[in-house]
């Protein structure tokens, strides 16, 4: 079984659900500690969501200086898929394996709600399993969202088609709110120019049963990396 | 930015993002700046978690640190400094748990603020 | 330190001869594994698995600093969970502000509103439901009331008696500051006048991070069984802390308060004693296992510092020593124990039968389409009907990825077993304008509507916890209608055959002579068997038959 | 600490509140203090907030509020500003969207710091 590490860091709170996740989609989900390099083998990282640190000075900031993240940057590097949800995503951008950074909601509060995305890219690691342009709703739930990205490396962004998911308007949203945090063209998601390493900000790791997300499209990012692992073992 | 030479007592990565490069320093706006920071009483977790995180980063020498807020108002033509310690005081500052402090750097009789040397380094 | 544990907060001395209702007029049951007199009730939900849970006021703290006052409300209620050896899975918040459109609401709401999600979102919590009613008679004194759930193997289960001579005593988490001395004899047993601000003890502020951080180093301590006993510091800190595990016990402690890590190295002897630092726990260990209980705090980052010992029983005694000088020394029960009881004088307000008399029948009812209309638009702009998602959109009920029903249903439901589907259901509810009409009524249609809100999930309803907010017990017609209300709680418990395990009281919510409406705040708790038969509000489909039951 | 006066251009709600009170300004602590401020073309959202609720305080004259953290860092020892500068470059500030001051308001010759002044007044 394909083997897919979630770290703890202090303060992640999602590690547990991002364990499910991987296992729901037919993986084995191996713990990952941050203290500790050692990676035991896995195929593929999930930094999960939480407050590492408590969130405190910036989202991701004391994080990225954890003995595993020394391992996951020369992994990713190789081209192992790492995934960062909300704040896994804001840590790979401090840890700069991404471009940009998430700053403070527009409206300045902590959001919880049902989002709709697009998915934009399917061709990176965590998303094969999608339709180009298929719409999902996954829950949103943070406080420092909103990306944010000179002029430039926004239009690199979507000429390479880097950008793996935006905000959408859909059932539930009010008109003319669809962009929950501020995001800059509507970002949710981005990618690294490999392909291999996906940061966002929804949680599709709530998103994998009926009874207990609004939808179960989360699961696609899993089944998606254990295919895209497969495949490479095969070919 | 980074590896940027500094001189003297001041280092900076980038000067006063208030002031556009090259205004003259007097002109018509007045800014004041507030610092608020935790009474000393209180506790600081966001401090607490830096001060513990710098040892990772290879730092021992660090003995405390406090996080606040560094406040930049902009005012159009004359400085009011009544008005801008009741802004403080009503809306930036908690005077519950928080003190600040009002600064004028632009009316500083020597003009050696910390921000005009960064900006003479440029 | 008399005043501090004999304050109303700490020793209950104006409502314990009515509280003891609770207890006698409780039904029978082999579920209830911790009661009343417990840092929170304990049920059996399974032959492997039990639930506690308990709800709390943090109303004082949050009308002077709404924020942080509503961050330590959940913080603290969240320590008294893990102290019975659970896991938290879920918090909930009763909320109560002064008019929508009152200048001071604007100020109290969104920080009450941020504090909470700040904390509870920071360790993890789902929110599952609430409360947000709007009432001028809560415009100086915001009821904030906060309840934690938590889950436990039944042998997981934690004592707080300090039992065992020669074992030692350790604090676990964060340094001791000056943070609320006299918090609770201050602000939560007086009410506000020019002087009680002059007073006002220094405000106390949470570190989420640092309670997250606690919540999995306790965990990871009693799964390891290196506990003799646990206690939270709440109110009155470490004097609560020290007395009553030692009372409990019937031993006697050895302290020194020099080993006490302080964040302010000038505090003094009284002011260690007293300060409310949030985020730390008593604990009794075992000297063989002092070394495992501090390597699982380092591994989390976390201090533990061993003060002192217990001491031989019976009758011991706390001794407490500072810089070499003996600095107390009295026997642990007085402070906990030996608290005066008071059985204060009662009167029914005069104005009830004025109240009384004013009844539905008499009220002009809409007879035309235009007065209809009106009705209506008056109802639909009412701030206590409104959307509620302004709120509950800034707390994350997804966490933990057990959340089966949240806002906006009437009770939340969690699954607590992933493989028997077991879950809870939890409903809080209370309306201060019934009770204000009739305290005894009120709290039973309190209680029956949490019974409801739980039973219409699915849900068997099995226990009952309880936040009594009212004004001054010095006023006799406060003190009527608080015995009034117990009373009525206690009477429609017995009715329906469910105990209340544990609740909270909270006096002096009173702006001058103005108390608030006598407000009990109700929590149920229900059991499923398996959540995947819960059954969500609202139509499912076209064609669902309509039934109505009842009268 | 409301409608406390204050004099010339420093008001304060209350002193360093680092330095206990009553100790030599001269001692073997070295204190930095790093300003932290969002690079000029991001939004300041929590700025943009101020800055609306200004005229409900019958604020006028304020054209621009920006919101940044004020770091206070005590050192043990000597002052050693090369290692603070690393600390804010890897730490304390995130160069993609924030830019620092790094000052070191002990060692300023004139002595008339900010907060020096204000504790003068006490
Ligand atoms: N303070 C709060 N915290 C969490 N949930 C809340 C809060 N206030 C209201 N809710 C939730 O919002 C939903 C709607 O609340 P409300 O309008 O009071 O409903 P009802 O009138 O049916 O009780 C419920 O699910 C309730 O639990």
């Amino acid at each position: 079984m394909t083997r897919v590490g979630v770290v703890t860091f202090p303060g992640s709170l999602d590690d547990r659900d991002a364990l499910r996740a991987v296992r729901l989609a037919g993986g084995e989900g191996v713990a990952l500690w941050h203290d500790d390099p050692d990676l035991q083998g896995v195929e593929a990282v999930i930094l999960p969501g939480g407050f590492s640190y408590g969130d405190y000075l910036r989202c991701g900031a004391i994080a990225r200086f954890a003995p595993v993240m020394e391992s996951i940057v020369k992994a990713a590097g190789d081209g192992m898929p790492v995934l960062g949800i909300c704040n896994g995503f804001q840590i790979l951008c401090e840890a700069h394996l991404l471009p940009g950074g998430l700053t403070r909601n527009h409206h300045l509060h902590f959001r919880n709600r049902d989002q709709w995305l697009r998915v934009e890219s399917v061709t990176t690691a965590w998303t094969g399993r999608f339709d180009a342009g298929q719409n999902i709703l996954i829950p949103l739930k943070s406080g420092e969202g909103s990306y944010v990205a000179d002029e430039k490396t926004l239009d690199l962004l979507e000429s390479s088609g880097r950008i793996v998911a935006r905000y959408v308007p859909g059932k539930g949203l009010a008109e003319g709110d669809h962009n929950p945090n501020g995001s800059l063209r509507d970002i949710a998601g981005i990618t690294n120019e490999a392909g291999n390493v996906v940061g966002l900000m929804p949680h599709p790791e709530h998103a994998v049963e009926a009874l207990t997300g609004p939808s179960v499209d989360g699961l696609g990012f899993f089944t998606s990396v254990l295919s895209a692992l497969s495949g490479k073992v095969s070919a | 930015m980074r590896g940027r030479p500094y001189a003297g007592i001041e280092a900076t990565g980038r000067l006063d993002p208030l002031r556009p490069p090259n205004t003259s320093r007097r002109n018509a706006v007045a800014r004041v700046v507030v610092d608020v920071m935790l009474k000393p009483e209180i506790l600081d977790p966001q401090g607490q978690a830096v001060a513990n995180a710098l040892p990772r980063l290879g730092v021992t020498g660090v003995t405390s640190v406090r996080i606040g807020k560094r406040i930049e108002l902009e005012f159009d033509g004359e400085l009011d400094l009544d008005q801008a310690r009741e802004i403080a005081d009503k809306l930036l500052a908690n005077p519950v748990i928080e003190d600040f402090v009002i600064h004028a750097p632009e009316a500083r009789a020597s003009g050696a603020s910390a921000f005009g040397t960064a900006e003479a380094e440029k | 330190m008399y005043s501090i544990m004999w304050s109303e907060h700490c020793s209950y001395k104006s409502s314990k001869v009515h509280l003891r209702q609770f207890s006698e007029k409780a039904p029978k049951s082999d579920r209830m594994l911790a009661g009343i007199g417990e840092n929170a009730g304990v049920i059996k939900v399974s032959d492997t698995i039990a639930v506690t849970f308990k709800v709390e006021s943090h109303n004082h703290p949050s009308f002077v600093e709404p924020h942080q006052g509503a961050a330590t409300g959940v913080g603290g209620i969240v320590r008294d969970i893990i102290a019975m050896g659970a896991r938290p899975v879920a918090v909930m918040d009763p909320l109560r502000f002064g008019a929508a459109d009152h200048p001071d609401t604007r100020r109290v709401l969104p920080g009450v509103v941020a504090g909470i999600g700040g904390y509870g979102n920071c360790l993890g919590l789902p929110n599952i439901g609430g409360e947000v009613v709007f009432d001028p008679c809560y415009q100086g004194n915001p009821l904030v009331n906060a309840l934690c759930v938590g889950v436990l193997p039944v042998d997981r289960l934690q004592k707080k008696e300090a039992t065992g001579a020669g074992n030692v005593v350790v604090l676990l988490g964060a340094k001791t500051g000056r943070d609320g001395i006299g918090g609770v004899s201050v602000l939560a047993s007086a009410t506000f006048d020019d002087e009680s601000q002059a007073r006002r003890p220094s405000v106390q502020v949470g570190d989420p991070f640092l309670e997250k951080l606690l919540i999995e180093a306790c965990l990871e301590i009693y799964d390891a069984g290196l506990l003799v006993g646990i206690q939270d510091l709440g109110g009155a800190g470490l004097t609560c802390a020290l007395a009553e595990t030692a009372a409990a016990a019937g031993t006697g402690m050895k302290i020194e308060l020099d080993r006490v890590p302080l964040r302010e190295p000038s505090m003094l002897p009284h002011e260690i004693l007293a300060s409310e630092s949030q985020e730390r726990m008593l604990l009794i260990v075992d000297p063989a296992k002092l070394d495992a209980v501090l390597a699982v705090a380092q591994k989390w980052g976390l201090l533990a510092t061993a003060l002192g010992e217990v001491t031989e029983g019976p009758a011991g005694r706390l001794v407490i020593s500072w810089r070499g000088k003996t600095v107390v020394d009295v026997p642990p029960g007085s402070l906990a124990d030996d608290g005066p009881v008071y059985a204060r004088p009662m009167r029914e307000p005069n104005d009830r039968f004025l109240l009384q008399a004013d009844r539905a029948e008499t009220l002009p009812r809409p007879r035309t389409g235009d007065d209809l209309r009106e009705t209506l638009l008056r109802l639909a702009a009412s701030p206590n009907l409104c959307d509620k998602t302004w709120v509950t959109e800034q707390y994350d009920r997804y966490v933990l990825g057990n959340t089966v029903l949240a806002q906006p249903e009437d009770a939340g439901v969690v699954r607590i077993d992933e493989e028997s589907g077991l879950g809870i259901a939890i409903s809080v509810d209370g309306n201060g304008r019934f009770t204000r009409l009739d305290p005894y009524q009120g709290a039973k249609l309190a209680l029956a509507e949490s019974y409801r809100n739980v039973a219409v999930t699915g849900a068997v309803p099995v226990a009952v916890t309880d936040c009594l907010n009212f004004g001054s017990p010095e006023d006799p017609a406060v003190m009527w209608q608080f015995a009034e209300a117990v009373r009525g709680l206690a009477d429609g418990c017995q009715e329906l055959g469910i105990p209340v395990t544990g609740g909270n009281v909270s006096f002096y919510n009173q702006t001058g002579a103005a108390p608030i409406h006598p407000t009990p705040i109700v929590g149920v708790l229900g059991v499923l068997d398996d959540v995947g038969y819960r059954t969500p509000m609202g139509f499912n489909a076209d064609g669902d038959v309509i039934l109505l039951l009842g009268e």
